[in-house]
């Protein structure tokens, strides 16, 4: 069975939590809550993302959220339709963006930490971006309950 | 979205929002600003109130420990769930020392 | 402070139940449990309603639900494409529907309890309907807390 | 979405979902209709699993009501919350007897 609802905010920064807490919401029978975790980061920084780097920070554009709500997962997706962010950053390896040297106080990240926390959060990331529009893929996948 | 109390000599500063997210993190960010400006050395920030903490939010203590400086000291109180986890994932946790709750970090800092 | 978010479903029965689960979430902070049931309840019915007679059970048009949190009160707008409801449906009053003889068996409703249950539910009711679009827009106040 | 159990001749069916809505009522109404039509003239509804009850659900528990006919009675047990509040709110408390639990209804039945 395949469920799906779309939510759309727009493109104001204060609006993200009301966003965060529907969805969380809507995976809550689904998902453990270190997964419900995981995915209400995820979708937060994918939609800072949006507003921050797509869209430059202007109020009045609109970003939309569909929900999957799958037997076996849930699909997040994120989509806008700002210019689409550029193909090398999410091939960046998550893991690098923590390696940094802690005894080094300038070494240690202040940004750039969203895409790697998605990718670390998520189990399939994937970015399509068309001609009208931009479409971040993220899945988590259900643990079986026996286990 | 801060408040603050003096416990010897340590700056006990506890957030009153339930999130430090992109929306928040610049006015955090410059409230702690001006409690290290004014001369603080030793901070515990209490996050038993939060629930959750982005990367912004994240951005926003690193910025913060960087203004201390290599003298200064930030140490963090009271995470827990989503936001302890953070920390963890990050491997911010050797940056920050976690402590459960502030009297255990106050207690460590003034030994 | 206003902050609004919209959700979507297509007009599936199936669907209603996650819709009314977000919004719920959504009203969280600001409503008791006797009034988030009330708005639950209320978007419930509408929502069936654009389903059932607007759209006449056909699967695959939209529905949407703008939400508005202000101070002082909840604000749920419905939203659909379908031929508008007649007007004097939401004029009946609500008491008359419940003003059945419980005696006789016939006399008890089966249905035609959906819009007057909206009426009891919330604090105002108003329908819109202009060239392309219906809209339902209901409001729920915000108790304030020292009663 | 229903399970039953024959209690002192009295029929307790069990409503197994969290929601009886315009998705599931006809669903319900099929279900319960088969256990009128089998002859069972006691029936207590036991809804303490549920938490939401619209009007196509209502509608459909008076649709039981008159086809059980006015020699039947069909009681119902464990509504809380909002279901309870739906009860009062339509005045349908007049028309099923509400009980706090099967038990109870049980033991009225039977007296
Ligand atoms: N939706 C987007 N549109 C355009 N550029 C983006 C988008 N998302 C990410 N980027 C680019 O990728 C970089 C890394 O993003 P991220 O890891 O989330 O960290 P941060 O947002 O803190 O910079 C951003 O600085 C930006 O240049
Ligand atoms: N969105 C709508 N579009 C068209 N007609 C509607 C709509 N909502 C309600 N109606 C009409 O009003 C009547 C009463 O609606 P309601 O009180 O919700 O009860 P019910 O849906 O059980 O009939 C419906 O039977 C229908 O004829």
């Amino acid at each position: 069975m395949v469920s799906s609802i779309s939510l759309s905010i727009d493109s104001d920064l204060d609006k993200v939590s009301l966003l965060a807490r529907a969805v969380r919401a809507l995976c809550e029978d689904l998902l453990g809550p270190d997964d419900q975790d995981a995915v209400e980061l995820s979708l937060v920084e994918a939609i800072n993302n949006v507003i921050k780097h797509g869209y430059h920070g202007e109020r009045g554009k609109d970003v939309q959220v569909a929900v999957g709500l799958q037997a076996d997962q849930v699909v997040i997706e994120v989509i806008d339709h700002a210019p689409p962010m550029p193909a090398q950053v999410l091939d960046k390896a998550p893991e690098d963006t923590f390696a940094f040297d802690e005894a080094d106080l300038a070494d240690i990240p202040e940004g750039g930490m969203g895409l790697a926390l998605i990718r670390m959060n998520m189990d399939e990331v994937e970015y399509h971006s068309g001609d009208s529009e931009n479409r971040l893929r993220m899945v988590k996948r259900i643990a079986p309950r026996s286990q | 979205m801060l408040s603050t109390d003096l416990r010897d000599n340590i700056l006990v500063v506890r957030v009153e929002e339930k999130r430090i997210d992109a929306s928040k993190a610049p006015a955090f960010k410059d409230e702690m600003t001006r409690c290290i400006d004014s001369g603080q050395n030793q901070i515990v920030l209490d996050l038993s109130y939060v629930d959750f903490v982005d990367s912004s939010g994240l951005g926003a203590l690193v910025s913060c420990l960087k203004r201390l400086g290599p003298r200064g000291s930030l140490a963090v109180a009271g995470a827990t769930g989503a936001v302890s986890r953070l920390f963890t994932l990050t491997r911010m946790d050797r940056v920050f020392v976690l402590h459960p709750n502030v009297d255990a970090a106050v207690e460590q800092l003034s030994a």
